[in-house]
């Protein structure tokens, strides 16, 4: 299954059961969204329930809480996470707060789909992660989909949650061909292990998933050991759980994401396992990002902003031994 | 205007001039904190729309104790809120500026600026899609008519002829800053007049008020799309209780003083005989034993527990997993 | 319109279209890549806008190649910045998208939309208070008439009579979305003519653009505010090389196709015996080289050097400190 | 010197030695200023220099990148640092990236001032630190002012670079009254060591600064140790220098800071520790930071919110016990 399939099967599904699912953003409708994620959908459920909004970001969101409010489960797209910083205030000043500063009163069933990352050549406004600006925000859950299946079934617990919710997807993950598992008693906020092992564990999530899956076999060859991986889906809340069980087996952590690395979500996840597991930790942390930079327009520096899996390679085998694997 | 309807609005003018007055007491000795906005002066806005839009959603901003008990909210749940108590509104998490109240339509309380706005359209699209009748109500002031998201508004609602009613308090500041400073002209409706029909109305006269949103809404309810009212007022104290509002001229302020919504409506019903000059002794009597309750609830409330402070960021559903 | 001018707008226009055509040629061969949007139909708005402002700075989006190159941008460091190269305009940082110049007081490509014109506005105020005559050109789509950052850009230009003109082709759709389906008229300049005057003009007529740019310039630069154009125009491909453009029907596109500026300006030219017909052919050929060496100089020139990739993120001085 | 004194003669001071220099934003003119931050600078240098803008805070920012690249040398103010959120597209996509996405072409001389942090009872909308958000972008500069000194030689310092500088200060600040001191060859980079010690590292920044040096005594004193105790100054770039010089001394590190613990800036700190410093480290790293729920209006709740010197003091007492100090 495509991976925009699955997230269309999850909307289609979801609109099907629910009358009061919409769905709005910049070209969703007629278009089918730019990524072809809400194709079809405009024939079958009408220009009432899925709407083609202005290029105003803040009023998609700010709509969409709005309509909320008065009983709808809104979907919004933001057609690149870059624009999602337009609709920043309506996210994190309402979306996120209204139910806190109501003591309870109001609930907020919302869903805002975002595309982001580095794609080919899109150039600085157009590449970007954003998932630390908004797992830093109280009120928000933010989940991010590597694959089909989590697409799926993540996507409509998403809509189904009766809170607001960030779900990242990665433009560079849309048309990749992907398995899908059927998944009973699906839990959104679970990490999944990718891959097991026992000697370092690496913790990444959206499409550097596959790029350290690429990496994997070499380091372990090289190193002589082998990886466990957790692809984390949930970034907030964050499954510590998972993680605590993995890092005190391994007693080594990497952590690579696509992000700059200063403030980068990576942070948030280092910093908690520093504070949190520092005594099963046989060597320091790590994390492996994107570089302090915007990211350039060329194709050589753009590949050398992000994390490659040849790079990701080259510094876990370097990072390994000189800490003693 | 028959004449029941002339002593409800007095009555409620009066009370959310004195609840406002109250306030400004309480805040002095102590016992409210925070940003605390004050009505006075703008009364017949909250108080003729509220009467006259009886039915429907409402969006406001932080300037909204009036509005709320116009919409029917009990003095002491607000008094209540503004003490920072839990059983206040909003259980003393919100505050002053945040009022909400799902069971009145009354969401409400939003401290930033224009930023109900875009909410009140998606809920308008809502109700128009839901096929209800009554449409939405937002009110806002003029330093608002500058942002963004006003503006975004103003063109969604009209392009998707939504039941929206948009109220601009014009009191002429924002804070400091004079609307003329920072707007190419004061009559603000011009900013609205060529996406929807547009006026410009008296608002320190209720009646008037009355009467332009029972017209908006009888045409947002028939389908017509959104609606702008802009109406002149003015604030007889600072923004805030933390600005003293000197940069206004005497000058200035007795002429709206000279205007005053209460003052005039009971002057008015009385020289028309509309009003039995002895309901006015009554209803003060009444508004100020209904303060006085307020008070004493908001002062024997209870504080809210330290278990509040993780309470409602999340649905309960969500809570469960979510630390 | 003398014929110098004329051969001019013809000139530059066919160089924009030819470039276009290259372009997309080489993106398809894989030498250009990310987004690339083509101006292609709505050659007459550039050419005839940059020849009427002449001096001043210049704001705009990202479908803004020919724009550039009618400023006076060398068609070689266009092209060289499409294909990533180090002479490129941009070093190959910006691509296609973010052509900037501020020799040329080019300041554009700006690939959030409408994010360039509150820029514009503050540069408009700067040339108020610095005294100089030339004002501020900004270009934008329809699809950016809707967002805030356009409206608060119009109220402020108004309210401190800044010298600014805005220029938007309406081209009726914003990549898949035609513009009457998310604004509640299709005759854009309605969104500013209660705030300057404003008007629409055919843009596809390059000496119409001219004349209402040259207009609008006498206008800002006697200090009296803000002016507003509407050129209607279209794109004949689709919104980038990713969209084929096909929610639009054969007809629309034909009688568009019908008014095109290039062809247009030549049969009108000609037949009033403005220009000699030789002219056109010796143009072509012109075109036709400077094309060629513009493709053969990207082409041969070299990738930026993987050290590029940390230069340029602050300035030199703040570079020796932060890492 | 009143720390709004100190920002106030900063400003002045630049505007009197270059005219070039400008400031902007709601009601700093006529006004002063919201927090008499720019009181009398409208009288001495008129409405041209000094401007009045209106409630648009995506044009605040908008309009000085376009003075910025005109010449002018503008310092936008931005009320409170929540309404920020609504020019974050200005920040983030424009003024940060332009230098680099025009190859080195644009300059953009610009400062940001925000206030911000948990003031006195004004709710979730008005009580944030976004530091983190603006701390994560390559591009930006950001400085942290937690006294006067600062705030009066890092002021003029990120009025005068090239780049563009986002200014924090906190609101508790302004009427507070400070030392000063004289500084030569003033670094806005570099962190100050505000107290030596030997036994724990306490990293902090803004308001936080106070509550952490009311803590201290008490924490020596019943822990029996020596702190020392690092005000960071800048968040972007981050001076690691000062912070390993003393970690390696003291191998122990706690951080303090006011916003939300989840994804706040002491992550990045922390992890940066972590990866750098993890065998100089004697005892897990300790983030002491808000709650991660929006801020309540209620006096008591809002306080449980926050660290208070109290809280620190506690939590830093339990934490060194139980790992050997
Ligand atoms: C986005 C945003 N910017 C700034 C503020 C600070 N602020 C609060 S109220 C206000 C003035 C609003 O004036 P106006 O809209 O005229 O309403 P009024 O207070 O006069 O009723 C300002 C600037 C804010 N709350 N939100
Ligand atoms: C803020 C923002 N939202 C969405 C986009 C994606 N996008 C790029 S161009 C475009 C359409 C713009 O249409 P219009 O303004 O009419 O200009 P045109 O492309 O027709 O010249 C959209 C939606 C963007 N770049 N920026
Ligand atoms: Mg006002
Ligand atoms: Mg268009």
């Amino acid at each position: 299954m495509l991976y925009r399939e699955a997230l269309n099967r999850a909307i289609d599904e979801m609109m099907a059961s629910d009358e009061s699912i919409v769905i709005l953003g910049e070209d969703v409708g007629r278009y089918g969204g730019s990524y072809r994620v809400s194709e079809g959908l405009f024939a079958k459920y009408g220009p009432k329930r899925v709407i083609d909004t202005p290029i105003a970001e803040l009023s998609i969101v700010g709509n969409a809480i709005g309509m909320a409010i008065a009983g709808l489960r809104p979907i919004a797209e933001i057609m690149t996470v870059n624009f999602s910083l337009l609709a920043m205030d309506q996210i994190v000043n309402h979306a996120a707060k209204f139910r806190y500063m109501s003591g309870g009163k109001m609930t907020i069933p919302l869903t805002i789909r975002m595309p982001g990352g580095v794609s080919r050549q899109l150039a600085a406004q157009h590449s970007e992660s954003y998932e630390t600006l908004y797992a830093a925000i109280p009120g928000l859950i933010v989940l991010a989909a590597s694959n089909a299946t989590y697409a799926y079934y993540g996507l409509k617990t998403a809509i189904a949650l009766n809170d607001p919710v960030i779900f990242l997807e990665h433009e560079l993950l849309y048309p990749m061909e992907m398995d899908f598992k059927e998944v009973k008693n699906f839990d959104p906020f679970k990490a999944e292990i990718v891959k097991e092992g026992k000697d370092l564990t690496i913790i990444t999530y959206l499409k550097m998933r596959y790029d350290v899956l690429e990496a994997v076999p070499k380091i372990e060859e090289e190193l002589g050991i082998s990886v466990e991986m957790i692809d984390l889906n949930s970034l907030r809340p964050l499954d510590m759980q998972t993680i605590a069980a993995s890092v005190q087996k391994t007693k080594r952590v990497v952590l690579v994401e696509e992000d700059h690395k200063t403030g980068g979500y990576g942070a948030e996840v280092i910093a908690k396992i520093s504070e949190e597991l520092f005594y099963s930790l046989d060597a320091p942390p790590l994390r492996i990002a994107g570089e302090d930079v915007p990211i350039p327009y060329n194709r050589s520096l753009e590949l050398a902003s992000i994390p490659t899996p040849d790079k990701i390679g080259q510094r876990i085998i370097q990072w390994g031994r000189k800490n003693g694997l | 205007m028959h004449s029941g309807r002339i002593e409800k609005f007095y009555y409620l003018m009066k009370l959310g001039r004195e609840f406002e007055l109250a306030a400004k007491e309480q805040y002095m000795q102590g016992n409210i904190a925070g940003f605390l906005h004050l009505d006075i002066g703008q009364e017949a806005c909250s108080v003729g729309a509220m009467q006259a839009f009886d039915k429907g959603d409402v969006f406001t901003h932080y300037r909204e104790h009036v509005l709320a008990i116009a919409r029917g909210m009990d003095p002491k749940i607000v008094m209540a809120e503004l003490f920072g108590k839990v059983t206040g509104v909003s259980k003393g998490k919100g505050g002053s500026m945040h009022l909400f109240d799902p069971d009145l339509d009354f969401y409400g309380g939003d401290a930033i600026v224009a930023g109900h706005l875009p909410i009140a359209v998606g809920c308008a699209y809502a109700r128009k899609i839901q096929g209800e009748k009554a449409g939405v109500f937002a009110i806002f002031g003029d330093g608002a008519s500058n942002a963004g998201a006003f503006f975004e508004s103003i063109n969604i609602a009209a392009a998707w002829k939504l039941p929206l009613i948009f109220f601009c308090e014009n009191n002429y500041y924002a804070i400091g800053t004079r609307i003329g400073w920072v707007s190419p002209f004061e009559e603000l409706y011009h900013k609205a007049r060529n996406y929807m029909p547009a006026k410009r109305i008296d608002g320190m006269d209720v009646c008037a008020v009355y009467k332009a949103v029972t017209e908006a809404k009888e045409y947002i309810e028939n389908g017509l799309g959104p609606y702008f009212i802009e109406a002149e007022t003015y604030r007889y104290e600072g923004h805030s209780m933390s600005d003293n509002g000197k940069y206004r001229s005497e000058e200035e302020m007795e002429i709206f003083k000279s205007r005053d919504p209460i003052e005039n409506l009971k002057k008015h019903a009385i020289a028309e005989g509309l009003v039995a000059p002895e309901y006015f002794d009554e209803a003060d009597k009444k508004v100020q034993k209904v303060i006085e309750e307020a008070i004493a609830f908001a002062a024997d409330s209870p504080e809210p527990p330290l278990s509040e402070l993780y309470e409602d960021v999340y649905c309960k559903e969500c809570t469960n997993v979510i630390p």
